[in-house]
């Protein structure tokens, strides 16, 4: 497996994009024209650098912070902002609303809303790659699990390791530590920095990378899913970074320190790669402006299809109940 | 009387127990953060923000329970229950008869459920029949602000653990409340409308929805009582079968879905011990058996509407009396 | 036709599946030392012990089947399902249907339950209308060998998540199980006695608990039909409709508590729509609203007995008609 | 805290007591008069080391093989045999049965054999102690939970020493390692080969003591139980031992590997610590005459005493549910 290298400046765009989404809903959700959501803004590193370190081939599972790892595998931001909106457009016909938004058309499947949610499906994701890939049977892959420091708390988190390790699934866990679950501190609820040495004590191999910086989290990343391949182990990613917004729109973050939301603020993933390109010279003022353009454009599209898109007839109430 | 919203009530009914008894304390995730004026009066140690853990949250009210203290936990949406079936069913609700008596159970679980807030499935399940049906447990579901508060005080004295859910949309709305409230009673329904012609028993959000339809059919003739459970264990069946005594005519009206509901309980309550009065079917309103959408139309069309109430009435009058 | 018990007509259904469908597998704590025919025949990797812990192991089970195999788990006993709620009830059952239908979960929890080993409330619980309330969910409780085999085959054909509850009291009874017994398809009651004069309802051990008391009801010239429901969801509202229109008499019998558990729905769907056909009062006979007690006498009183369905229906028939 | 030295032949009378006691069951058992159960043998020195440790303030939460911490608490072999036989004189009043014997006058609260329930409890036990030991509240103690290396792999196993950590609760986790986990070798549940490391993870300290030789426990529980007192954080002690018979009653352990179960016969706790005293000199032929002629009276009384006893009355099949 030759991984590609990820070029920054896709990387930043896609970042953008994914700043962008957030805005446009948190934009909708002011004006009454959606339900709350919980935004990944400052998150965006792990999400582009994680997700591009896959193939096609491989399957991921997200929580209700979802909306960059969606992105960043090419989900379309129209269908998103549909789902969001209760849409019959959305990715899950607007049953799902923004918590759960699940792609099976791109490997992205059982996003649960139910913290921990993900960490218990993920190993029945990682059975099922280990099972099928056999003679007649062909599904390679392996399996991205996305959670947060608070789902890490929760004892699925322990017990998923641990089924991953014994019956070696190979499952790249990646928690986004963004230092907040809900409202309370992640120095409330752990008395660990982190949560790497739960997954050595499990067994599991782990790293812990600058969750602010795409190109660090991919090379990690990639290092990591290198090694799932060829031992079908499973690894645990800790990429460091923060909710720069609240829990959910609106949240006026009047809980958090003011010192650490500034000390964040200056390390937003997207002014710090975007300031580090301009500097190396590998970006110029018309790229950004190119970007921008591109962006605006499409999340105008976006916005205008998911303005456009029906809601669904009211039999869709007992649809999809069985199959 | 002061006028306040559910949400004030229940904070009202928590701060003046907590004054009144020094045992009675409050966690969850949250908890300190949110309610921070509980935080300031009654301090750290009896207002904590817990690990995102539901399953360990109701264990260690449980055991603290047992062992002298009264606590209230925060479970926050009732589908997040499901991590503490095993604290709240086999211990919380089991131990005490399991120990021949030795134990007893003081504590509140708190959890908000219903319709109103457009993120689906895993955030809004009406699950009280499942503790309905579980041995030693007590549950509310109260419609009004002067109920949420003198309910929640009696939850809280109570030697027993209480559910207490909240219907999310009835969370802002208001209602008079007597400044020197007292505790209402666990157990005693209240009618909210004499009438004569048919008895529509409900709770939490949907006993408006009767109120409103006992006003529609007024304006045809019919008179309408409103019975309103807010206990629905134990359950006032006194209440219910007195007014079907009188009415000869039953529809049950909630949100919850309808198999092994509690209008199931009701209705088959009323076919055992108040048959000979029964003049026509039983009707039940309830929400379809499939999870709660996030769509706001589809959302809004989960929960029994005042003219479906008014239509089972109508069937049920036009019905030829069978006895 | 041969003759085999329950337990074995369970794993005789296992093991033909098994061979059919190389995607069904089987997991859970000890299954493998307990299975070891299976073990044999199918090797390690479809037949496995898991670690101690039924949340990840449902969790497991979610994944794997919404991303390619067939998994059956034995989670042992019914009250420790509380500790995978949420992967049966959250992700299972609605996760479909949050999905806008993306994914299918064919996956079979198997359980034991009811009163026989003694040992206590944490063991004997039957809580099988939790799932028949919780929506997506199929739950499947036979009372003979042929049936479990049958409807166990079906189970794990299914495309949904469907509960197998096997009363433990029933595992070593024997029964005749047709050589090449097929499915046997899931939602059909059994009618085990056909009578004009009364309906007994029931399912599980209970089913056998009605056929003595219909003997000993035709030694006094009442003749009870008696229907076995084998399927609690989907029931077979037809067949009990059908049966009632008949008798115009019904009780209903089962070990589990009476509030909101299966008969509650069953008097509830006769009192809509058979009020017409209804001669007198619907009864249920049922545990009592108590956790199972361990000591002998009490457990084996906690489960309706014969002569209580008989005296009931003595009531009923001893009642002036009321249509 | 002076911590009194254990005399290690009032140990040794103690483990035959145990021993004997278990014994005694299994013949009951053998002979059809008392229900399944799980039994200590082999694990009796972690009982009596750690439960020598603790004095009469603190309080033990356990599980399913509970005798030993029981006796060695100094419990009434008669009202335990009653409480396993469903007795009206068993400490339960023969609702529990063998598997959740809780004795609240000697400070055993709330045994659970869900396991992983006494992860959760114990928490809340703790949470009781550090709030009531207040001015005007005194209750001092700390508390000791006993689990197995299964209840190790319960999510609740993390849940609750994260929980303890953060708050600082004086809880010594006790975990008997006793090599398997019903009928499953540990090494297939975990990689590691106990769990302190994840007690380090953490942030909780840990010893690993031989959990055959009662002397070595009580030392390390001592030192343990000192720093807890002092510190008010919680630890864990890990207590290698073995499951000398099968999971519980009967079972032929016909899936123990022949050569482990001889290697840990060697290692039988009762014998080597009599073959060292008689070694030693510290103990006579005549004085383990004395000693078995002790256990053997005690446990005759015993067991005449259970056999008296009645069986509760059916009224007590709903007595104790509520408070
Ligand atoms: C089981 C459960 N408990 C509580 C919640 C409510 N909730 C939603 S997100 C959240 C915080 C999650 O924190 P973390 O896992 O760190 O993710 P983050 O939101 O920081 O990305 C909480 C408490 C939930 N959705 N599910
Ligand atoms: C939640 C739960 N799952 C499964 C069981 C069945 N069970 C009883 S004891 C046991 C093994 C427990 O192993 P461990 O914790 O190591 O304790 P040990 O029996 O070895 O003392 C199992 C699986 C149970 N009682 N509770
Ligand atoms: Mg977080
Ligand atoms: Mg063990």
């Amino acid at each position: 497996m030759t991984i590609r290298p990820l070029d920054p400046v896709q990387a930043l765009e896609r970042m953008m994009l994914i700043r962008a989404y957030e805005e446009t809903l948190i934009d909708l959700h002011g004006r009454g024209r959606a339900a709350g959501t919980c935004t990944s803004v400052g998150q965006e590193a792990p999400a582009v650098g994680v997700v591009s370190a896959l193939t096609a081939d491989d399957l991921i599972l997200t929580n209700h912070r979802s909306a960059g790892h969606l992105l960043a595998r090419g989900a379309d931001p129209g269908r998103m902002l549909a789902e969001v909106m209760g849409k019959q457009d959305g990715y899950c016909g607007g049953k799902s609303g923004s918590l759960h938004i699940s792609a099976k058309e791109l490997g992205i499947v059982l996003t649960s809303t139910i913290v921990g949610g993900e960490l218990a499906l993920a190993t029945g994701v990682g059975l099922s790659r280990t099972m099928l890939n056999q003679p007649g049977l062909n599904k390679p892959g392996i399996v991205a699990c996305f959670f947060g420091d608070g789902a890490a708390t929760e004892g699925r988190f322990q017990e998923s390791l641990n089924l991953a390790a014994v019956w070696k699934l190979p499952i790249l866990y990646v928690c986004e530590n963004n230092q907040w679950q809900a409202f309370v501190h992640r120095k409330e609820t752990m008395l660990a920095d982190g949560i790497a040495g739960q997954a050595a004590a499990l067994g599991v191999e782990s790293a812990v990378v600058d969750g602010n910086d795409p190109l660090a989290v991919f090379d990690a990343a990639s290092a990591a899913i290198d090694g799932i391949r060829r031992t079908g182990k499973p690894f645990l990613l800790e990429a460091m970074t923060y909710r720069l917004r609240g829990h959910f729109e609106p949240d006026d973050q009047g809980y958090v320190d003011k010192a650490e939301l500034a000390h964040w603020r200056d390390r937003d993933p997207i002014l710090c790669l975007r300031a580090r390109l301009e500097r190396e010279g590998r970006l110029t003022a018309d790229a950004v402006a190119a970007i921008e353009a591109r962006v605006r454009a499409t999340m105008e599209a976006a916005t205008a299809f998911a303005d456009a898109s029906p809601y669904p007839g009211l039999d869709a109430l007992t649809t999809d109940v069985y199959a | 009387m002061t006028t306040m919203t559910v949400n004030d009530a229940i904070s009202a009914a928590l701060a003046e127990e907590m004054r009144n008894d020094p045992t009675v304390m409050i966690f969850g995730e949250g908890v300190a953060t949110k309610r921070h004026d509980l935080l300031a009066e009654f301090g750290p140690a009896r207002v904590r923000n817990t690990p995102l853990a539901e399953g360990i949250i109701a264990g260690t009210a449980a055991g603290a329970a047992a062992t002298g203290l009264r606590p209230v936990v925060d479970l926050l949406f009732a589908p997040f229950l499901c991590y503490a079936m095993d604290e709240i069913v086999n211990s919380a609700g089991k131990l005490r008869y399991i120990s021949g008596g030795q134990f007893k159970f003081p504590m509140v679980v708190l959890a908000m459920t219903g319709a109103g807030w457009g993120v689906g499935a895993q955030h809004n399940h009406n699950v009280e029949s499942w503790f309905v049906h579980s041995p030693g447990l007590k549950i509310v579901m109260p419609s009004t602000p002067a109920d949420f508060k003198g309910l929640m005080k009696s939850a809280i004295r109570d030697d027993n653990p209480v559910l207490v859910f909240a219907d999310i949309a009835l969370g802002y709305s208001t209602g008079e409340v007597p400044e020197d409230a007292e505790a209402i009673p666990l157990g005693k329904a209240a009618v909210r409308r004499e009438g004569r012609d048919v008895t529509l028993v409900s709770y939490a959000k949907t006993v408006g929805t009767c109120m409103a339809a006992a006003d529609t059919l007024a304006t045809a003739g019919i008179d309408a009582e409103v019975i309103d459970l807010r206990s629905l264990k134990p359950l006032d069946e006194d209440a219910i079968l007195r007014s079907v005594a009188k009415t000869g005519r039953l529809v049950v009206v909630h949100e919850a879905s309808r198999l092994c509901g509690v209008g199931a309980e009701i209705a088959a309550l009323v076919a055992e011990k108040a048959f000979a009065n029964l003049r026509a079917p039983v009707l039940r309103l309830t929400g379809p058996d499939a999870p709660p959408p996030a769509s706001f139309p589809l959302e809004q069309a989960f929960v029994p509407q005042a003219d479906a109430v008014v239509a089972a009435v109508r069937s049920l009058v036009a019905e030829p009396a069978t006895a």
